[in-house]
């Protein structure tokens, strides 16, 4: 067979009733290579892949696949041609089980039906390859999954479809450094087989360990193109940002001594419920507390026993000293806690609300004055907001429904960021933000903790944790099992095995 | 649904297409009959008022079954309500206005407490509690009136709750336009109906960001079955007399009306004006083929071309403007 | 012309049909049951199943079932298997569909059941031996009474409008038929108008338009009261004092509007209450395989404030709402 | 909607329990009735046999029904296209059963078809379009008879499609249990079913994941009308005649069939067995109501006790499990 590349896309313009997002990309992926796609959020990388893949048709440009010209009406034609792809939203209906997500349109059928046996099987050699077979069954239903097994299901979806070219798109966004390190073991071989991948991330580092080439995408258009060995990470985040980078890229948050006689802002007691087994932490004033574990360890579990979301079988929780019963998320913000779930689009955001209705929802009543609501506060602050966290947006009225994910990511943390809430419960709030946006969070996360307040911060990075927190505790199987001060990534990654 | 993936490749067009094109459908139509019907008496004045009147209860519940829906819930049991209270008003009118009136709305909000316990503390799907409770309350009016049409003989009750004119304007326009004023600003303006819309747009969501989800979903049903109460007092006032079958048929015409209106049987989606709009689409076409001298046969024939015709103009339109 | 039954038959009245002593000694001891399964339920049902109780009451015989078809003959066809099963030995029955309720009762009669109807028998079913007889109001007398009350109410000339019953049921249908030629015999008068209705809610609304499209309209006919009741208040709404209204059945708002001198001119009844006894009659005779007369009528009866009083007792045999007799006092 | 939120807590339970429970209802409300009833000739073979038969176009079309809401759609047309069949097949037989049956299924289908491309193609809400077709389909049935009953005299017609026992068995039972069986093959054993499912609970997935979603809509909506023209079929069959007002009131009996088996209104989740159990609930307690010599209004007080019971116990049970 000829040796076209395996995707060329020439002069790709799409625009969303007026609002121009691709506005002429170029962009090639060359057989058999894996190539990295990096921009700011809001900088068109998801829709490009969607034009890519035939979710999207474009409103102009040309698309030719192993050579063939193509144009895709549905994702169908564009899977039929051998292009399987990893949405950063992810393709998953939660109320069906594993094995039908992953074979969802790729069925195994035998006599007209359905050989469920045969795609259970096969389910669970995929769970294995992407390393969670024994965490998941085949026949459990998505909903039921953490989000980083999800992520993973996802992609094992992807990787079911034996296709000729997989696009991912922040396949890592949720996944810790153990998961991330198997998935390139996965992606190698695939590699190894010929098949041609786009890898799209903000962890900028992850390009070097498994990326041939590096596209850099600034506001709809492709700006740059390396060879890997060429560029470095801070000349990745210049272009990305096409100006000088103004912040040194890791930046080691000054950790806090904390005043002893200071009461802890919250406690938590021997916390018992059906996911979770004796967990205790304290969280002082000033204090950013991690929590670092793996997949499906429980941290998100721990934080949702706090907010009131799964009910208590024992424990306690104290705030500010004060013993509180907390059965829901509203008893939860009444007392202070406010909580940054971690996954945007079904528990953080309602999508077919504005931006400004979303940053909102946490202080509905705050608003009203007594009974109507102040319409032009409520413009004000979201102006603001969406200013300070860089929320790319056609306007404050703009549906998050059509937000980039990252910028999706920034809304919900603007909503529970302005909040009279003393204690903020993090659930990898920069996942899928951007280096230069997350940094921004990073600051305004310190600002609040400066001020007394207090955050628990569960992330699936460990360089992040181990940067920002004054201390973390390491989660395992539902259980508290360690907790380390001041720590290092490579500390850290040793304490979670 | 269907909205939501349209949006997914076109956003905010329809919230405002469909608000803006609603109204041109509504024109449009009231153009037709007009210039179709200018010998037949459409136009005059008394035809209108009678069009306005014949609309106002419906419009009524219209509003109610807006929060229902925008909520992600459904109510069947308002039509039983609204013969409930009706029959309720009617009997306890001797012992007077002050004590019949607020009688017959609490008899409503009693039942509306009752579904909005089902569903939000047992957690039983809005439909199969209604369903149920339309059957327990039809019976109960049917036991109470022994079948028979209570008569309502109180003339000012009549005037204020359905019979009376001020000037050319009869009551129930007056009624109808304060209650969709009132409705519309409590979806729009205040915190209670964002809650509404978030709840019915993403429940977790909704939940939390700190709102109680459940005592939202007992909030609307209530509110509905005090409107469809309200309702039922005016027919009452109306016909000067209720009757067990009253609201009977209403149920499918509500939630039309709703929904031509733009509102989501899916929930997060609501505008009081809109179903306000629809009623009076349904109510004018109603009336117009009535007065064309049409047969029952051709009527329900055209009445189900105009609705899809009229609704087919509105998301046509919004999907020719997504090819462009 | 007159009401005759199916297969042409001499009405009977209703009045001749009786039970002596010893008949009534016979059945008490037999424990019999009796199924009464109605169309539908109404005003006029409730009296007519009171009837049939008391005297069925009398005869020992107890009633096992009172089923409600909805106006859906499948439901009746359902209803009636279900009833089966209770083993009547006589069952009353309006039958809503001639047609279908053919397949349906033949399986009744073929077990034994002794069979009763109101107004109508099922298609192709033989008097005296499918079925012991049917007990109808007098339909085209109702019909002929209204008439004469409408064209009363106008002075015998004037334009008239008529609403129908646009649904296929015996009853209404030939009432509705009724009125209209009865109508026609009045020289001075015309019909400009006459509309279907199928839901009876819609009163109000065809109304409404039958008065903007012809101001010369004097007086409506409206097939039952819950219509009329609509009709009224449309005439309300237009200012239409003067429009008559005049329906069939009694009902407390017609009657009290009437009474107090409202739009209703006058209101037709039939007497629900003795059909219910004569049905019960009739059944308790087949059941001791006495000869029964195979079409038996009761008269119509046109309503004025005059006589409401009394005919409200009569029909439905309880005394008229305290509202209707506080404005009959008035009246005086 | 409120199942997500519970489910978001908590796992797979839902799914297991409901199918679970809803037997165990059917199971006590059977009991309940036999010792109940005992003596009223309810557990006579001839009685269960009844209830069989006049379940059975209930579960056709229930069968059909369960598709659609799992699609997340509605149809509100199937009532209209069950008369409109039964009239076709009855107007047809004097040409034979080979062109009236064939005829009828097709008009069937047509219909869906016509809601189907609707929905699918200009995207028009199918609350809307179904109640639009409502209208249309109902007149023409009521133009074409002239409101007249349309005999049925064809024996062997008459036996296949309805009226006909099988030994002890009644034909009606047997095409039931067929239809139910195919339809849960096809939903849970085919890639279609799975399609449906996955379009109902979440349609830009399902997209993504290259299905087409449009199509699924179309054929549910089709299927569903297909069944309803069987249905209508053996109505004819069984009441030999055809008459304009069939199906009018199986609408909320079928849906509520529906859901009582646990299929969510807003699609996702469906079960064709259990939509089968919630006829069978259904016609069980019409029947049980009557045996009980009930008056209509006990029977309809009573029957919306029991399904609110009935449901309160699936879903309480399930809050119970939740809460431990
Ligand atoms: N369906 C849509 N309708 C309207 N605007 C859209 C739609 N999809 C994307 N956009 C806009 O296109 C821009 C690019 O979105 P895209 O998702 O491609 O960004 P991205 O590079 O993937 O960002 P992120 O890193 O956050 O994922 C965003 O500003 C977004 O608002
Ligand atoms: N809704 C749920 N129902 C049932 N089990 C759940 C649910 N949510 C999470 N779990 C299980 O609880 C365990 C812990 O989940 P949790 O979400 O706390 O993991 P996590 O530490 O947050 O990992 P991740 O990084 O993937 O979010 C996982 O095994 C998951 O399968
Ligand atoms: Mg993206
Ligand atoms: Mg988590």
């Amino acid at each position: 067979m000829s040796h076209a590349a395996a995707i060329v896309a020439q002069g790709i313009f799409k625009q969303f009733d007026g609002n121009a997002v691709l506005k002429g990309v170029d962009f090639e992926l060359a057989r058999g290579e894996i190539h990295a796609v990096v921009g700011q959020n809001g900088a068109g990388k998801s829709t490009l892949m969607k034009v890519l893949n035939g979710t999207h048709q474009p409103d102009k440009g040309s698309l030719s696949i192993f050579g063939r010209a193509a144009s895709f009406s549905s994702t169908g034609e564009a899977r039929s041609r051998g292009i399987a792809m990893v949405y950063q939203e992810l393709s998953l209906v939660p109320t069906m089980s594993v094995a039908d997500n992953i074979f969802m349109n790729n069925w195994i059928i035998v006599g007209g039906l359905l050989d469920v046996d045969a795609m259970r099987a096969a389910t669970q050699r995929l769970l294995d390859k992407v390393g969670i077979a024994n965490e998941i069954s085949p026949d459990q239903l998505v909903e039921s999954l953490s989000m980083g097994q999800r992520q993973l299901v996802e992609i094992a979806k992807a990787l079911s479809s034996n296709a000729q070219i997989i696009i991912l798109d922040e396949p890592t966004a949720s996944l810790s450094d153990q998961e991330i390190e198997r998935l390139f073991v996965a992606i190698r071989r695939l590699q190894s087989e010929g098949v041609s991948l786009i890898y799209i991330t903000h962890y900028l580092r992850d390009i070097f360990k498994i990326c041939n080439r590096v596209s850099v995408l600034r506001d709809g258009r492709c700006v740059q193109q390396w060879a890997v060995s060429e560029t470095s990470v801070p000349q990745l985040v210049a272009s990305m940002l096409g100006e000088a980078v103004s912040r040194q890229n890791n930046w080691q948050r000054a950790t806090t001594d904390l005043p002893h006689s200071a009461t802890p802002l919250l406690e938590v007691e021997n916390l018992v419920t059906s996911h979770l087994d004796e967990v205790s932490f304290k969280v002082y004033p000033g204090q950013i507390v991690g929590l670092a574990g793996l997949l499906g360890s429980g941290r998100t579990e721990i934080l949702n026993a706090i907010f009131g979301l799964d009910p208590l079988d024992s424990g306690q929780i104290r705030v500010n000293g004060r013993a509180v019963q907390i059965q829901s998320p509203a008893q939860a913000i009444a007392h202070g806690i406010n909580l940054v779930p971690e996954d945007r689009r079904s528990q953080g955001l309602i999508l077919d609300f504005s931006v400004m209705d979303n940053l909102w929802l946490c202080s509905l009543r705050k608003l009203a004055n007594p009974v109507f609501i102040d319409q032009n506060r409520a413009a004000e602050i979201a102006h603001e907001l969406v200013k300070r966290l860089q929320v790319k947006t056609t306007g404050i009225d703009q549906a998050v429904r059509f937000l980039s994910g990252g910028n999706q990511q920034k809304v919900v943390i603007g909503k529970c960021l302005h909040t009279q809430a003393k204690v903020l419960l993090l659930d990898d709030p920069t996942f899928g933000i951007d280096l230069a946006a997350k940094h921004e969070i990073m600051h305004i996360v310190n600002d609040y903790v400066q001020q007394g307040n207090a955050v628990v911060f569960v992330s699936s990075e460990y360089s992040e944790i181990a940067s920002f927190c004054d201390t973390t505790y390491i989660v395992k199987k539902g259980r508290i099992a360690g907790q380390l001060a001041a720590t290092t990534e490579e500390r850290l990654l040793a304490a979670v095995q | 649904m269907d909205i939501a993936i349209k949006r997914a490749t076109f956003p905010f067009a329809i919230g405002q297409w469909q608000r803006y094109i609603i109204y041109f459908v509504f024109v449009g139509l009231f153009v037709f009959f007009s210039i179709f019907l200018h010998d037949k008496g459409f136009l005059q004045a008394g035809n209108l008022m009678n069009i306005a009147r014949q609309t106002a209860m419906i419009s009524i519940m219209a509003v109610g079954m807006t929060f229902v829906l925008s909520a992600a819930e459904i109510d069947l049991s308002f039509g039983a309500v609204v013969a409930l209270s009706a029959v309720t008003v009617a009997l306890l009118l001797p012992y007077g206005m002050i004590v019949a009136v607020p009688a017959a709305l609490l008899v409503g909000a009693l039942c509306g407490l009752i579904n909005g316990l089902f569903v939000s503390k047992v957690g039983i799907p809005s439909f199969l509690v209604t369903l149920g409770m339309t059957g327990i309350i039809t019976g109960i009016t049917r036991w109470v009136t022994d079948l028979q049409t209570i008569p309502v003989d109180n003339e000012t009750f009549a005037f204020i709750f359905g019979s009376g004119d001020i000037g050319p304007i009869s009551v129930l326009f007056i009624w109808m336009m304060v209650i969709a004023a009132g409705g519309h600003v409590l979806l729009r303006k205040t915190s209670f109906g964002k809650e509404v819309l978030a709840s019915g747009g993403n429940k977790i969501s909704a939940m939390y960001s700190g709102i109680n989800v459940n005592r939202v979903k007992l909030y609307v049903l209530v509110l509905n079955s005090t409107l469809a109460a309200l309702a039922g007092i005016l027919y009452a006032g109306r016909l000067q007399s209720a009757r067990y079958t009253l609201g009977e048929s209403d149920l499918m015409m509500v939630i039309a009306a709703v929904i031509i209106g733009g509102t989501s049987l899916f929930g997060g989606k609501g505008t009081v004006i809109g179903a306000l709009i629809g009623a009076l689409i349904m109510g004018m076409v109603n009336n117009g083929l009535v007065l064309m001298g049409l047969n029952v046969d051709q009527q329900l024939i055209l009445r189900g071309i105009i609705i899809i015709f009229a609704v087919t103009m509105t998301m046509g339109t919004l999907r020719k403007k997504k090819k462009s | 012309g007159e009401t005759t039954g199916p297969n042409g038959e001499k009405p009977t009245a209703y009045t001749q049909v009786t039970l002596k002593p010893d008949q009534t000694k016979a059945l008490q001891s037999k424990k019999y049951k009796a199924a009464i399964l109605m169309h539908t339920t109404s005003d006029f049902s409730s009296a007519l199943i009171k009837g049939a109780k008391e005297v069925f009451a009398e005869q020992g015989i107890s009633v096992v079932a009172v089923t409600d078809a909805e106006m859906d003959p499948k439901k009746q066809r359902t209803d009636l298997e279900t009833v089966l099963a209770l083993k009547p030995d006589v069952i009353i029955s309006l039958v809503i569909d001639p047609v279908s309720g053919a397949a349906a009762f033949r399986q009744a009669s073929d077990k034994g059941v002794k069979l009763v109807f109101i107004s109508n028998a099922p298609q192709g079913f033989k008097a005296g031996k499918d079925y012991a007889g049917i007990v109808t109001d007098d339909l085209y007398g109702m019909g002929k009474s209204a008439a004469e009350l409408m064209a009363a109410s106008i002075g015998g000339k004037g334009d008239v409008a008529l609403l129908y019953h646009a649904a296929n049921y015996y009853v209404t249908n030939q009432r509705d038929a009724a009125v209209k030629t009865e109508l026609a015999k009045f020289p001075g008068i015309k019909i400009i108008a006459n509309k279907g209705i199928a839901n009876p809610n819609d009163g109000e609304v065809i109304a409404g338009a039958i008065l903007t499209q012809n101001p010369s309209v004097k007086a409506i006919y409206a097939p039952w009261d819950a219509i009329a009741e609509g009709v009224t208040a449309a005439a309300r709404a237009a200012g239409r004092k003067d429009v008559k209204v005049v329906t069939m059945d009694l009902g407390a708002a017609t009657a009290l509007d009437m009474v107090k001198g409202g739009n209703v001119a006058g209101i037709v009844t039939d007497l629900p209450y003795d059909m219910g006894k004569t049905l019960a009659r009739m059944g308790a005779l087949a059941l001791l395989n006495q000869p029964t007369p195979p079409f038996v009528t009761v008269d119509a009866i046109k309503v004025t404030p005059a006589n409401l009083d009394t005919q409200w007792q009569k029909a439905l045999s309880r005394t008229p709402p305290d509202a209707i007799q506080k404005a009959l006092a008035n009246r005086k």
